[in-house]
């Protein structure tokens, strides 16, 4: 019998999860981005989310779910099947406890999110025929594959890297998408992060706190011990950022900003999510309390040096608070936790040497793959709206409409 | 007649108001401005980069009042509005050459 | 003993569901409307989604329950008991394998939300005082009957009708009912479509998404493969919506709005729920994409040639929306999902048939019961407010308060 | 083996709870508080709910939960153990059925938003260092203390008190501990309470409402016929309170407001709090309708005459409802529910003493104890902020930052 | 040349735009404010506490024009916005020495 | 003394704004407004009607400078305000007849 060993506490779990991390995309992301823009891109930065999501929702069901978890082609991408999940519903099929078509769905919103993480780098200046491009032309090109090689059985996987819940996959693998594009697409003219409402960037990372534990904790494809301690590391660990990047605040400026608070959770959100079902609650504080550090000091230093204009910090904190956070699941991976892991601290140093394998590969290969897109965009339909356009503001001048009313 | 523009601090507005009503000229308009004068500006921090503002909020009051009015309503209004710090704001005073009240057609003095 | 079937996945997979539903309409519902209003009547918009859940709430346990879920009498009406949920509670009885507590509370939200979907068409213009008297008659007197009808064991039931969450009992509904009201209130002064703050309508726009997971997978009852299956197709049924809605602007336009991305949204999630544990993923992309056709007719073409005031348009989305959905589950109801319906391309074109019955008699009843409310509110304490207080704005005439202060 | 008696289902719904609980403080609560101030103070308020949240996640794991859960150590305070949580991830051991961490995770969200919900009195004033040492002092000194009473075994709980989900733990304690503050604190210079954007209250309203259900039903530990009936009279009792704020300013003025009905929800969701696991239906209806008399009175009449500046009603609200419930707990609690409690009106009248007793107890530890840490705070680094700190607003003045800008 | 300045209501402003447009005076500038006059106050109520907010708002509608167009668009101006009701609002007329056009810098009444 | 007002484009400020700091005379009041001139309108679309927004936005400015100087700030703001493109807006000039500081009660030129 089909149903057999399908256990409805931990279907209910994973259901849940999924509708969490979809509302982590549709509107959490959405709003937490469009809070920091100026008035006249509220509703353009709203749609890159948006959009990023519904192009995701189809095409998954129609090849990228057997692309990335199908039968493993020499450990670089999954064999095609079930195109349109032809049969799969019917066949009321298991993954472990949980049906499989529900695991697909949770699978989903991660390919969907992580597109729409890209967008905040591009505010303000994108084409949106190029957005609605890109979306495929990268989900298809880069996501689908790494995610393969991570989690559908590929190379990396092969190899024993570690990836809870999506530092490399997600985290990594957008915030180097990001800067990739951001080469291409030039500064724009007003460079000012002067936030127009930060009351919805609150509501976003709320609703992305929220949400983080379906991402996180929903990893663990069950309701039950594993479960339960990503969620307390993820927890700790957005609480642990916070705190930090108000320290770091208040010893440079002597003042601590609710936009850096909000900052931080964020960060120590991306920096848990590798290392989520792996570590236990000590180093979930030690990871939250240094990532904010590092995103800090990329946003604040680096990023004004070389002077890309990322515009709203994807790369700053999901590159890097993602790498760090998968560097960081190879040392502190306690297999007390987990016994699939053990990481430096617990003797097994070449973890170490797989994890930062695993962030040089995926770096790479976004980086380059996300470049040759970008270009192939730019010399089709264009990347960059007009000078015109950017000045006027986007809502107005590709979408016709405006945000506020009086 | 004349009008009177006057460029106060926000938090300065409850006390003009108050002050205008006990010598009874109640009328006047209202706006939301920013300016910049002598006061220099804030700064503001988001993600470790300041930003100069240049630009403060004050509130623009407007009164159109009787020739022998003026003298009155612009000491009434310097000294309620004042705290003695940089940013207090101005007064400025200009010609009217004609009132109508909307409601009634009426004009001159008595429209005000 | 009683609990000897309880299952805890079930129930807390129905547990959440409830919650879910709920925070549709409150905030959700709430905000997707008063996003769309002008600043003056921001208030009194969010005033009527959240006194209908109330109102509602009180008299769903004092009797409505019974009326609905009760013996069926002559398939017209449940027969009331247990008034006051009376010993519902202490008697600790399970309908299938949950709680009929829970069951009963989950169905409260349904009956709570179909209410507050009307009022966007009565925006601007509706007493308070009509509203918190139309509420307990509509639902007595339209929303409990229909409901029986469909989901008591009534005789619509008894016929084969199929309205998996509420394609028939919510969305017809609801949409007709308005049409019926709008035809008695008449049009506003102003009758322009210029929303105060898109942002609340995108917040709401993705917390409706997020709960109508609880509205269809809930509606399975157990936490298993139906519950997924109707997951799954409402995502992409409302993704493909949206990007249908899109597309006719950009053809019509060449450019896509994103108030209208999230009016694709909404028809997309209308007119999969009568279908969600039917149909699969092929047929929830075709439902998906022509249902913003649908939609999109009625509101550009019919609504400015009939000239009837639908201010948000609830007759265009949830009515038309609706409408189409119910008919196309009668056409793609699929026995390998579900055993229980079979529609036109498996072979049985008698369920087309029967949805159009469905939908007829539903519309003709909730119309004309409708319109007697609303006649009867009007002839005694009146419909309308003044035009002073139209003009005034709702938020200042009628609650003496403003949703802005500076 | 460890896993034995681990129900899937039970774990699933605890899991969900607790992400509820913590969406109530962040951002539910935050937003809330954040809509009723003035523009220039919303980021403060933002932030004092974000880092009472942080600062508790912390604290809660390095020593909170074993203060409280630990073995009782004369009825006063736990035995602390397992700082840092040390081996209880690891260990995987079973409260009831479902893991210890689970419930130690979903207990830290009652310790967060207990502390979050004082600052809502103290808005427009406070100093933000103030606040920093005033969340570990509190929280060490009152809430752990309180809660082993009540929950860990003390001797409030030894005694028979009831507080199904933190009449008494949560709504007296943060309401008393707001009152003695803000008789240190003293009033503002400008008191009024015009919401700057009631949209935010609104959604906090929702938000509050929606996350209640994991407060209330959550507090079962079980996905089942408790939760269940928790559910619904918390549902019911806030729909009840909210129509009666409503009448009670009808009768008073003649209209109705939103921000009435908001307050009214959160009274009703307040006073069925203590009492969710043990009453039925109408008494949840009694509960709801009288609790919007006893705070609507508390904020109209006592307040004024009084003239203490409790700014948004946190003693008016959350600990007059909270007493109400409280008592209500032992005149309405129905074996027939539960069969652990029962009240006056079942033929106990004892149990209504020993809830006197609670609230007295707590009432007087509450107010005393956080009477001292506030001097103690005010002779060290000061409570209030400078007149002119004051007068420019928080944002700017103490965190450099602007909610707005156009 | 002369400034027109016209504070009415909010709700008039679209009558008000419309009928100078039909008598060929289209060029406006507008800003939201609040005022006082005649008008006495409305009362908001939050959680059973009244408050006077003494100050309404208003629409001040700007205008250049030509010296003899100046009875004509006052007119038309108080005509259109006219309800009889107290807080109707005002018209001040009051003179300008010079207008330019940014475009291209043409001076006068050209530059209108 | 006299009052200058000029009504610009939103994204111009910026620069008018640096361009009268460098010729020494950054005292300003700015306020956001919307106007119509021979700039024709935008059009809107919300579930697939049109509207036609003629009000666009604009910012106004307005300064108080010595008569010596008004050639000068008005040349400075029509050059750094100038796309040459329809809409760029106008510069009025008109006479005061007073200023007051408020901090200080100073009156006269010294005021400014
Ligand atoms: N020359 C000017 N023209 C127009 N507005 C001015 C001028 N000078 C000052 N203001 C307005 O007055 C406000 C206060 O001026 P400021 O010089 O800061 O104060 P104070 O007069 O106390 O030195 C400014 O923010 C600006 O709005
Ligand atoms: N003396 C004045 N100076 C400036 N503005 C005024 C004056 N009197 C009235 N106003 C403006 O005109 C508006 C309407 O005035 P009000 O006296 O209420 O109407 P009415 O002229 O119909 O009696 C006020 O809200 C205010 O903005
Ligand atoms: N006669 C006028 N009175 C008041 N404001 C005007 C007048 N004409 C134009 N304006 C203002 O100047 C702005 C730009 O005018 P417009 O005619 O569009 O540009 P241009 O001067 O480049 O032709 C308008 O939006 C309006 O705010």
């Amino acid at each position: 019998m089909v149903d057999a060993a399908l256990n409805s506490g931990d279907t209910a779990w994973m259901l849940i999860s999924t509708a969490l991390v979809m509302l982590m995309t549709v509107p959490g992301l959405a709003l937490f981005y469009a809070g920091l823009v100026k008035r006249e891109n509220v509703l353009n930065t709203l749609f890159l989310s948006f959009s990023a999501y519904a192009v995701a929702s189809i095409i998954w069901f129609i090849y990228g779910y057997p692309l990335v978890f199908g039968a493993d082609f020499h450990g670089v991408i999954g064999v095609p099947s079930d195109v349109f999940f032809y049969n799969v519903l019917e066949s009321q099929a298991l993954y472990g406890s949980i049906p499989t078509s529900v695991f697909a769905m949770y699978q989903l919103t991660f390919a969907a999110i992580t597109v729409a993480l890209i967008s905040g780098a591009l505010i303000g200046r994108l084409k949106f025929g190029a957005w609605m491009l890109f979306i495929p032309l990268w989900l298809t090109f880069v996501y689908l594959p790494v995610a393969h090689w991570v989690w559908g059985g590929g190379w990396l996987s092969q190899l024993g890297a570690l990836d809870f819940a999506g530092g490399t996959v997600v985290h990594i693998n957008s915030g180097v998408a990001a800067l990739a594009l951001v080469l291409l697409l030039k500064g724009r003219r007003d460079r000012s992060l002067l936030p127009h409402q930060l009351g919805y960037t609150i509501i976003g990372a709320g609703l992305l706190w929220f949400g983080w534990f379906g991402f996180n904790a929903g990893s663990a494809l069950t309701a039950g011990q594993l479960a339960t301690s990503a969620f307390i590391v993820t927890n700790i660990s957005a609480a642990s950022a916070m705190l930090s990047w108000m320290l770091i605040e208040y010893l440079r400026f002597g003042k601590a900003t609710m936009l850096g608070a909000a900052s931080g959770i964020i960060a120590g959100l991306v920096a848990i999510t590798p290392a989520a079902g792996f570590v236990n609650v000590p180093s979930a504080i030690i990871i939250g309390v240094f990532t904010s550090f590092v995103s800090y000091a990329a946003i604040s230093y680096i990023k004004p040096r070389l002077g890309y204009d990322d515009a709203l910090d994807v790369f700053g904190i999901h590159g890097l608070s993602g790498i760090w956070g998968a560097l960081a699941t190879g040392i502190f991976a306690s297999p007390f936790i987990n016994a699939a892991a053990t990481g430096l601290v617990y003797g097994n140093p070449a973890q170490l040497g797989i994890q930062v394998l695993a962030v040089g590969a995926t770096f790479a290969y976004s980086f380059i793959a996300t470049l040759i897109i970008g270009k192939v965009i730019d010399a089709t339909i264009g990347l960059r709206v007009t000078a015109d356009d950017e000045i006027q503001g986007l809502d107005q001048a590709i979408h016709d409409e405006a945000a506020y009313h009086v | 007649m004349k009008k009177i523009v006057a460029i106060i601090r926000p938090n300065k507005l409850n006390v003009v108001k108050d002050a205008l009503d006990d010598i009874g000229c109640p009328g006047l308009t209202v706006t939301e401005v920013k300016g910049r004068g002598r006061q220099k500006g804030i700064t503001e921090i988001y993600r470790g980069r300041e930003y100069q503002i240049d630009l403060l909020p004050k509130i623009e009051l407007m009164m159109i009042v009787a020739d022998n009015d003026v003298e009155k309503v612009v000491d009434t209004i310097a000294h309620s509005a004042r705290t003695g710090k940089i940013g207090d704001g101005k007064i400025f005073i200009t010609p009217v050459e004609g009132v109508v009240r909307i409601r009634t057609s009426e004009r001159g003095d008595d429209a005000r």
